[in-house]
Parts: structure tokens; sequence; C-alpha cells
């Protein structure tokens, strides 16, 4: 396998990972940053037990699991009942003052990173595994009373508190497993990259992410799924003299999207379509 | 006096249509100068509608409106203000935290501010208790003056067609009654006037002639004592006896 | 003594330049329902514009405030079109995402078209660097001082438009109740374009006072000054003009005093930490939102 | 029904052909190499040398992405018209890595290493640096990273070199050279931007030589991105010391710098900026008000080589302003290429790619001398060795250079 297509891979599942993770939030109405923070998070968690105290992976990634909800819970706790902008701007916060901790930390290696961690056998199995689990359980979580909750409050809160939904403890719930995904996230990227500087989890990552979410479609968990991988994929075919223009492309394409298709390119609509042609063309089958 | 002079606002096979809902369907309905037009209906009837219709509001449509013998459908709606048709929404539609005379100058917007000034004026005449508050924030009045800060907003604009949206939902009864005067007056002072209340018999006091609505079309037409007189109406709008 | 002076005068400086940014930005955020991130971008934008005439016009000062001014309010209005079917149909998150795309594109055409992405510096003339007061440590420039008193003046006639004219009235009326201002028969459309011209010329304006406070522009300065704007809106609540006004004298203090007292980089931390605490006690901001 | 199929079917499709193409990159770029077996043992078994440069082309740093590429391009156009390297045309493919872009740095590299390549040039830019040097040290690939940063470059070797030479004892001999010529600098503040890792480290060297010649260092002030920086300025000022150092970016360093002149620093000599200065942006903002200062480097703009006069001439010619410490990098770093391969008499065969990589890794690392544009430099066991300067900055340029150095003839 070449090696420009085993990152590739391994990068498209870290995305699909970080944006459901911003995924879920949004489902709620907010737009939360924290799954960057709790990235960095995981990150430095697994890449500490695997290197320092030598565990093994799947320990290490239990560890960064929780690292990623403790630290996830705590400010979820105050912003439960944030407008969504106001989430935006303050979980920025999260990322800045994680990135200035981790600066502080000698035994993290602090400004000058931390290098050579090991990496895991089969990392690119163990992601998509990782990725297919977590999509199961989000999908599950969708057609549960919790998602169809979360569908109510996304259209309109006022009616969701009607409904005696408790949309704070929702939203709280919501940004502790987006944080737990980001810490899976940074477990992964610690994994490929096998080097850490503060300064990697930045809010330009985020960007990128947003991109894939709102062009793919903010309204189902599939829009990630199908949107990351071509986006991130086809600045890398380009020729260089046009892959250079990929932030000006990607502005165009959030643009383009937003004003043609507001739900983005995969609608809840789109599959339903899809799921009836689908039927439709083996019931046809069937028949002749 | 012709034909055309007389007839204020001419609506012709108007339709109106939400996606697949039909809000509208072939309505003809005329007003003429000097008269009180009373709609009656359940809600979402679509009396609403037609007077946003009137507008130039709300969905694409079928038909046409003439207001005066000029085709006014595709007109947009500062221009149909303008040219002297003003609507008092549902729900009085003042702007709270703006002041009373704020509130009026509002009405009067396509006028020059001398215009304004001396209608002000007029106005405060016509309702003095606007005069005392115009320096509260209109969000502070009573329901009842609220829809006064209302009537008196459209009376800014000089219309020739003033239309009312419920004017009388949510007030007080002995309010209604006041309400109801009003319109009896302005009737008197030259205003035409179209009406859509679901308050049949007091509508029907101040009313010349009047139209029934019923999902979207017109079951019903006449003037306001066959329309009291009617079976129908009496059953439905008037709680039965007479 | 001295230096607490100072700080609180640097305070004040940075204090006024958000205060002129979060103005027009609320004012779109108002009269549009737009929420508008890349704002800040567009003036940026408008800086380069302003040195690129002065460099072809061999810095003829009076033509590259021109040019700030004029590109300003043509980028404002050339945004309307974008915007209109997103505010027609209430849609924040979605104007904020097109807004973000139109950053990126900003950004990123700054940072390798124009000057070959070099940062720009403007002529010494335009700077205003001489210092007009001085008290020991403190000092304010004579460009800061005409920044200072230029924002107020210009948020000042913003405010006249908006609370003392006719159309100002129906502009927040507009604001405050989108369905009816319709139906009384405000040229809502019109309304909707005048308030990005006014937002534009404020833009415009603006950066002439950036210029002259940094005397310098990069392809970067958009995004830090988007932040610091969205911040200072949400502080005070969005759509809040006239808290926005005094939560920009506040943050812009605080982040002198964060910089000038905390030691080590704990600065964005501490400005956005901050931030954070006020959205979780006060959710919708400290004066409240108005949008 | 039948649109969503199709967009359905476009997306798997595009989908299918991005993986096709990215796995097939790697049998694209191998057509460099010939198919029929070379005819003699170390004779070219190319027709085209590629080189490719991981750059940042995108995102804050891209100006100076492009000034390096220039300086590169020159090289390959002087090579080209002298006859190649071993009687081969040269060519070079730039990889772009953002600016601060990890993730994309990584897999522009790992799509490098797909092309099977002798060598790297860079990543350039120690973020990118970080993020994905590890890739190519893993796969035993020699990485000539020219501008990332000396402390980045240690920690991979023996396969990655950078033009910068050990940062410890320059920070440590140029910051008490300049103490020497002004004794009368008792105290310092420092200004040092945290994130940089490269920047941290030096600052802390310099902080460690000043110390060590007697001079007190009153704070070490943190530097972030900000709009203005008279705060810090005034901070700065109520330690009330003699002197100034500068390690933040060039944006920040001019700028803090007015802010001080404003508040009654008059004398220049008071400044002293490290190697990172000196780059366009530096002297535009501080046109005019920078003369007197001190800054040291390791870049020798006043060498006399006819090589460096002829790049000057040409780069003042298409920029429009005084060539920068980043332009001739990479244009070193060509013929730096070229001589290795003429000496080893490198083939790019296929079957000898192992071996001639370690080969290349062996040469890099002890050059004994070589001709640079700008001087004459040597590398010992992989530690670049070159002369730095102390220079007094005077009508916008760097003048008057004091060696601080070793090493150097």
């Amino acid at each position: 396998m070449p090696i420009s297509l085993f990152y590739f891979l391994v990068f498209t599942g870290i995305f699909i990972l970080l944006g459901w993770a911003i995924y879920i939030v949004y489902r709620n109405g907010q737009l939360n940053n924290v799954p960057i923070a709790a990235m960095a998070v995981g990150a430095y968690i697994c890449a500490y037990l695997t290197r320092e105290l030598h565990w093994p992976f799947l320990p290490a990634l239990l560890a960064a699991m929780g690292g990623g909800a403790v630290f996830s819970f705590v400010p979820a706790l105050g912003l439960g009942r944030a407008p969504g902008f106001s989430m935006t701007i303050a979980t920025i916060a999260m990322i800045f003052i994680t990135q200035t901790v981790l600066r502080n930390m000698a035994f993290l290696g602090g400004v000058y990173g931390f290098y050579s961690i090991p990496r895991v056998d089969h990392l690119l199995i163990v992601t998509y595994v990782i990725v297919f689990i977590v999509g199961f359980f989000i999908f599950r979580l969708e057609r549960s009373r919790i998602g169809r909750a979360m569908e109510v409050v996304f259209i309109d809160t006022s009616v969701a508190r009607t409904l005696k939904i408790n949309t704070y403890w929702l939203s709280v719930w919501l940004q502790v497993f987006a944080g737990v995904l980001g810490a899976i996230a940074g477990v992964l990227f610690a994994n490929l990259v096998r080097i850490l500087v503060p300064r990697h989890f930045s809010l330009g990552m985020l960007l990128n992410i947003y991109c894939f979410m709102f062009v793919g479609g903010y309204t189902t968990m599939w829009g990630v799924v199908v949107f990351t991988p071509i986006l991130w994929g086809f600045p890398l075919l380009l020729p260089e003299a046009v892959a250079e223009w990929k932030d000006t492309i990607y502005g165009l394409l959030l643009v383009v999207t937003m004003l043609l298709r507001p739900e983005g390119v995969i609608s809840k609509k789109m599959l339903w379509d899809i799921k009836v042609s689908v039927k439709r063309f083996f019931i046809n089958r069937r028949k002749s | 006096m012709g034909k055309s002079d007389r007839v204020l606002l001419e609506i012709k096979d108007l339709s109106v249509e939400y996606g697949p809902v039909k809000a509208l369907q072939n309505i003809n309905l005329t007003v003429n100068r000097g008269e009180v037009i009373v709609l009656l209906g359940a809600n979402g009837a679509g009396k609403s509608t037609l007077l946003n219709a009137v507008l130039g509001i709300g969905p694409p449509k079928k038909g046409s409106v003439f207001f005066e013998g000029e085709d006014i459908t595709t007109m947009p709606t500062n221009r149909i203000v303008a040219s002297g048709i003003c609507l008092l929404p549902e729900g009085r539609g003042i702007v709270p935290q703006m002041l009373v005379w704020e509130n009026l100058q509002l009405g009067g917007y396509h006028f020059k501010n001398a215009v304004i000034r001396k209608d002000m004026e007029n106005v405060f005449r016509r309702f003095p208790i606007l005069k005392e508050r115009r320096r509260q924030e209109a969000g502070t009045l009573s329901g009842g003056q609220q829809q006064i800060l209302s009537i008196g907003r459209g009376l800014m604009a000089k219309p020739k067609l003033m239309m009312l949206d419920e004017p009388s939902l949510g007030l007080a009864p002995v309010i209604i009654t006041e309400v109801f005067e009003i319109i009896r007056e302005l009737n008197r002072d030259g205003y035409s006037i179209l009406l859509s209340e679901q308050n049949a018999r007091k509508a029907l006091q101040v009313a010349d002639r009047g139209y029934v609505f019923e999902k979207g079309q017109i079951v019903l037409s006449g003037s306001a004592e066959d329309l009291e007189k009617n079976e129908k109406v009496h059953h439905a709008y008037l709680g039965g006896h007479i | 003594m001295e230096f607490l002076l100072a700080q609180i005068i640097n305070g004040l400086i940075l204090g006024g330049i958000y205060a002129l940014l979060v103005t027009g930005f609320n004012l779109l955020l108002l009269e549009g329902g737009v929420f508008q991130y890349a704002y800040p971008h567009l003036l940026v934008l408008s800086m380069y514009v302003s040195w690129l005439v002065l460099r072809v016009t061999g810095n003829n000062i009076f033509l590259g405030i021109l040019a700030a001014v004029l590109s300003g309010i043509v980028l404002g209005i050339a945004t309307e079109p974008i915007f209109r079917s997103l505010s027609k149909r209430g849609a924040a998150v979605a104007s904020f995402i097109v807004a973000l795309g139109i950053a990126i594109i900003i950004t990123d055409i700054l940072s390798r078209v124009i000057n070959k992405g070099i940062q720009i510096a403007f002529p010494e003339s335009l700077k205003g660097e001489k210092a007009l007061l001085q008290f020991g440590y403190a000092i304010i420039s004579a460009g800061q001082m005409l920044t200072i008193l230029g924002s107020f003046v210009a948020v000042g006639g913003i405010f006249f438009i908006l609370f003392k004219t006719k159309t100002g009235r129906a502009m927040r009326a507009m604001a405050q109740v989108p369905g009816v201002a319709r139906l009384i028969g405000l040229p809502v459309n019109a309304m909707s374009l005048y308030s990005y011209m006014l937002a534009g010329i404020l833009g415009g304006i603006s950066s002439v006072f950036l210029i002259m406070a940094l005397g310098s522009a990069s392809s970067g300065l958009g995004n830090t000054l988007a932040l610091k704007v969205l911040a200072v809106a949400i502080f005070a609540g969005l759509g809040n003009l006239g808290g926005g006004l005094v939560s920009a004298l506040i943050l812009g203090m605080a982040e002198s005093f964060v910089m000038g007292y905390m030691r080590g980089d704990w600065a964005n931390a501490v400005a956005f930490g901050m931030i954070m605490i006020i959205v979780m006690v006060r959710p919708r901001g400290i004066f409240g939102m108005k949008a | 029904m039948k649109k969503c199929m199709l967009v359905i079917m476009v997306i798997v499709m595009t989908f299918c052909i991005s993986l096709v193409a990215l796995a097939g990159s790697e049998k694209e770029t191998s057509g460099t190499a010939k198919e029929a077996a070379p005819v003699a043992s170390d004779e070219p078994c190319v027709d085209e040398w590629v080189f490719s440069n991981l750059m940042f082309m995108t995102g804050g740093w891209a100006p100076y992405g492009e000034m390096i590429v220039w300086g590169m391009n020159e090289a390959i156009d002087e090579i080209n018209a002298a006859g190649g390297i071993r009687g081969v045309p040269v060519r070079a493919e730039v990889y772009d890595t953002g600016t601060h872009q990890p993730e994309l740095a990584v897999t522009q590299m790992a799509k490098v290493l797909d092309t099977k390549p002798l060598l790297i040039m860079g990543p350039h830019g120690s973020t990118d640096a970080e993020a994905c040097s590890q890739l190519a040290y893993d796969e035993g690939v020699y990485m000539l990273q020219s501008t990332s940063s000396y402390d980045v470059a240690k920690k991979f070797r023996p396969w990655a070199n950078v033009w910068l030479t050990n940062t410890e004892q320059f920070a440590k001999t140029t910051g008490q050279k300049w103490i020497e010529r002004e004794p009368d600098i008792k105290s310092v503040v420092m200004f040092v931007q945290p994130e940089a890792s490269t920047w941290y480290e030096q600052s802390k060297h310099q902080s460690n030589g000043l110390k060590a010649v007697g001079v007190k260092v009153l704070e070490e002030i943190a530097v972030t991105e900000a709009v203005d920086f008279s705060p810090l300025a005034v901070r700065a000022l109520s330690h009330k010391p003699d002197g100034f150092v500068m390690y933040c970016y060039p944006e920040a360093m001019v700028k803090i710098v007015l802010e001080l002149q404003k508040r009654g620093v008059k004398e220049n000599r008071r400044f002293l900026f490290f190697h990172g200065a000196g780059t366009p942006e530096f002297w535009a903002l501080g046109k005019g008000y920078l003369d007197g200062a001190y800054q040291w480097s390791i870049f020798n703009s006043q060498a006399k080589s006819q090589k460096w006069q002829k790049l000057a001439d040409k780069f003042r010619e298409d920029f429009d302003g005084e060539p920068n410490w980043t332009v001739p990098t990479d244009y070193d770093s060509m013929y730096l290429i070229k001589k290795c391969f003429e000496d080893l008499k490198i083939t790019g065969c296929r079957d000898k790619l192992k071996e001639e990589r370690v080969k290349i890794q062996k040469y890099m690392n002890n050059v004994d001398s070589f001709e640079f544009a700008t001087m004459n430099i040597k590398i010992v066991d992989g530690e670049y060795k070159a002369p730095a300067f102390l220079y007094t900055i005077k009508g916008d340029k760097l003048e008057n250079p004091i060696n601080c150095g070793f090493e150097w003839k």
C-alpha cells in the first residue's frame, strides 16, 4: 500500500470522527469547538501512557477517552445553555487554554514537543474499526429517544421545552460525547504522526472540518462521511499550481453550497429519496 | 358616477397556493368607495392571506388585484401602500421598543417630514390619548391603546382603503365596542374599510356588505342585513339566536 | 502610576478600534440578520485597496483615504446580494458559514496576490506617529487621537442616523419586527441595502482609522480582528449596539492589562477565558441580546 | 429519484477515482526511471532528476515559500543551462505543506515518499518539520530542511540537516559580542514568542549567554499575535532596562520597537534582533526607524562572490526589494545536491535506491568545504558549520558585519 494512501485514509478517519464530534453537538443547535482541544488532551494522554509508561494501546485509548470526557464535561456544565454562536467563541478559549497549558508542561515536552511516540500495529484497521463502531453508535443514537429529542431541539428549542425535553442535560451529554470523540481522534493522530506539538491543535484544522461538514450536509451524519474524503482528497490529487488555491476553493464551496443547498449537499430528503428509489429498484427487479 | 369610479378595490379570480396547500381559490371581491366590507370566516379560512395578497405579500398568485382601476398585482408592497392602501396587521403590529410618535412616523414613511408632522397633529386631535402618551414606549401601552396606535399609524399613510386584520383580537368587550365605534367614525369621515373579523355580530353592525370564507373560498356574500339573517351565518358565527 | 495610566490609554485606544468594528458588525446583524464574520476581512481588504492606490498615485493621501472609504462602501454593498436570500430565510448560522467562506477567500488572496503576500506598510504621512500628548510612558499619537475621536464621531453618526432620522427609525423597526415592517409598507429591500451601505461606510472610515492606528496590514489581520469582534459582540450580547460600545472598551482595557501585567503567554487564553466565563454565567451576554 | 442515484454514483465514482489515483501515484512518478536495465553500472538510469520540495506555499508564510522556491528555480535554470547533473536535466516538484497545517504536511510528505525519492528538500518551516520529518526518518530518506530549524533537524539526525547552525553557540556568542560593543548595557528585557519552539529555544540560549557576561535579564515577555503591542512596550519599560532583545515574528519586533521609540528609547543600539528578522516585512514596516540597531544572522548579505551578486541582482529585479536570508537557502541546496550526485555518481536506479539513499546521507553529513552562494561552509558529523555575524542596521540594510562565528576560513 502506498504510504500516501495509508496517511490519507487514516487522516480521513480522524477527520470523520472530528466532523461527527462537531456534528453531534450542532444537531443540538450549538457550534462547539471543544473537540479540537479534547483532541490535544487525548493525544497527549495516549502518547504519555504508551511512551513513558509502556501501556498497551487499548488501555491507553480508554484512558484518553476518559480524559476527553472529563475535560469536556466541566465546560459543558457551564455551556449547556449557551446560544450557538456564544459557544463557538467560548470554546475557542478551550483551544487557547489547552495550548498554553501544554506549552508549560515540561514532562510532556512543552514547547519542543513530544517525540517518538510508538505506533500501534495495523493502525489503518484500528482506525476504521473505531470509525465503524462510533458511526454505528451515532446511527443508533439518532434513532433513539435522544435522537428524536435532538431533532426537535434543532428545529425549535421552545417547542422542545414544551415537550419536557431537558435541553440543558441533552447539550451537556452531547458535548461530553463530542469530547470523547475528539480524544479518540487525538489518540489516532498521536499514533499516526508520532510527534505532538501544542501548535498542531489549532483553529486551522477546525476550519477544514467546518467546511467538510457544512458542504457535506449537517442534517445527517453521512454528509461528513462522504465529503471528508472528497474535499480532503481532491487538493492532494490536483496539480500543485491549482492545489495552492485550495483554501479559496474551500471558501467558494462553502459560499456556493450554503446559497444553493442550504442544508448541504446530502440532506435528509435526499437520503429518503435514495432509500425509496433503491427499494423501488429491487421491487421492480423482483417483478420482472 | 361611473362604475369604475365607484369601485375602489377589485379582486378578480385570485388564487394563492402554499406549495400543495390551496390557501385561496378563485376569489372575486369588490370594495366600493365609502363602503365597509367585512370578511367573515373561521381561523385559517384565508382572510389574512387575502389581505396580505392585496399588499403583494405572500407566495405568487394567480388572478389579479385592481386598485382604482390600476393593476397592483405585482407591485412591491411599499408602492401599494403609497398608492393608498394600508393594512393594520393582526395583533396590532406595533414596534414595541419604539416610542409612540416614532411608530406613527413609520406609518407615514413615504411622506415628507413636514407632511408627517401635520398628519400627526391630525391623528393626535382624533386620538388625544396618543398625544398624551407620545413619548412612551409603544410596548407599554394597554391592548386597546395599542390598537388605537395601530389605527393612528394606518391613518398616517393617508389611505383611501384601510384594511384591518382582526382588530378585536384579544381585547376586552368594552374596548371592542370602542374600536368598532372608531371604525364607524372613520367610515363616516370617508375612509373605505375592508375588515377581517371573527366577531361577526359587531362586524355586521358596522358593515355594508360581507363575504363569508370557508377553506379559501367565498361561500356566501351579500349585504350585511342579509348575512345577519342568513341561517348558516347565524348558526356558524352568531351563536344560534337572533 | 505612570504605567497604569499608560496601560489605561493603550486599552482605550484598542477599545476604540474594537468599538468601530463591532458597531458595523452589529448593524448588519440587526438589520440583515446576518452574522458577518468577514466584516473585518472586508475592512482589511479596503486597507489593501488604499495601499494600492497610494502606491500608484505616489502617496497621494487624499486619494488613498478616498479609495479606502469608497472601497469600503462598494464592498459593503457587494456583499448584500450574497446574503440577501439567507437574511430572508433568517438563517443566521448559514450566514456565518458563508461569511467564513468569504473570510477564507479574502485571507488566501491577500496572503498570496497583493504585494506578493508580504505585509504592507503605510507611508509616514498617513500614520500620524508623532506623539501629541505625553505623560512619561503614556503617550497618545496624532493617529491614535484621530482614531479615538473619529470612532466616537463615526459611531455617534451611526447612532444619530438610527435614532434621530426617519430612515434610521425604519431600519430599527425592520430589525425589531421584520414581518410587520413589510406589512406597514416600509421599503424593506431598500432598507436592507441601506444598512449594508451604512455598514460599508463605517467600514471604509474604520479602515482609514485602522491605517492610522496600526500603520500596517497583513493577510492575517482580518482573522485576528474577526475573533476579537466576535468576542466583543458576544460578550455584550449579540446585536446590542450600546452594549457593544461599552464591551469594546472593557475588552480593550482587559487585553491591555493582561498583556501589561500577566506573566507568561497567557494573554489569549485569559482574554478568551473571560468570554467563556461570561457565556457560562450570562449566556445572552452581559447587556442582553437584541438580535 | 434518478437525479439522486446520479449524484450518489458521481460521489462514489469520485471517491474511487481519488483512491485509485492516490494509489497510482506511485507508478506515475516512477516513470522517471527507465524501464530498461542501465548500460553501465554508474550511468544515470533516469532521463530527468526530479526533486521534491516540501514548502509552505499557502497561508501566512506563503511569501517566504515563494522566495525560497524562486532561489531554487534560479539554481535549476543555471544547472540545466550548464548541462544538468551528470548530463541529465533537473526538475523540481513543489508540494504545499501550508502554514501550521500538520495534517497537510504529513500527507504531502507521504506523497513525496511514494515517489521513492533519493532525498527530499524540506520540509521547510519548523511546524511542518515537527509534524512530518518522522516519516522520512522512518523510511531512511535524507531531508535537506534548509530553513526549518537547528533544533528540529537535530532530532532527526542523521537523516536531516538544516542551513542554520548551532544556534546555541551563536545565540550565546552574538549576544556577548553585542554587549562587548555596547558595554553600558547592563540589563535587558527579552521579547519571546512562545509558540515557536526554535525561537523560544534560541532565546533561552541567548539569555544564558547574556547572563554569563553579567547582564541581567529582567523579564522574558511573551509575545503572541495581537493588534496593538503598546501594552508590551510599556510593560518592558516599567523594568527600566538598558537593552531590548527580540525573538518574535518580524511584524511584532518592528511594532514593539516603534512603540518603545515613541516612549523615549532614543538609541537604536539598545536593540538586538535575532536572525529571524531581516524579512521583507521587517524592512517594510521598519523603514527609516531602525538605523543603528543590531541584528545577528548567519546570512552573509555582504558576500562578494560572483554567484551571489548575480542572484541578488536578479532578486532585486524580480521582487523589487533587498534579498533576505531565505533567498539563497534552496539555491545552495540545489548546488550541494549537484555536487553530491556528481561525486557519488548517483544513478537513480530503482534497484540501488536504498544503498544510494544511505550513500547520500553519509556524504551530506560530512562535507569538508563547499562554496555556498554567500559563504564557504562545512558539515561535520551532520552538524552544519558556518559563521554567524553581528550586523548593524544602516539605511535599511545590514551593514558592518562582525564575525562571531567559528570554523570559518
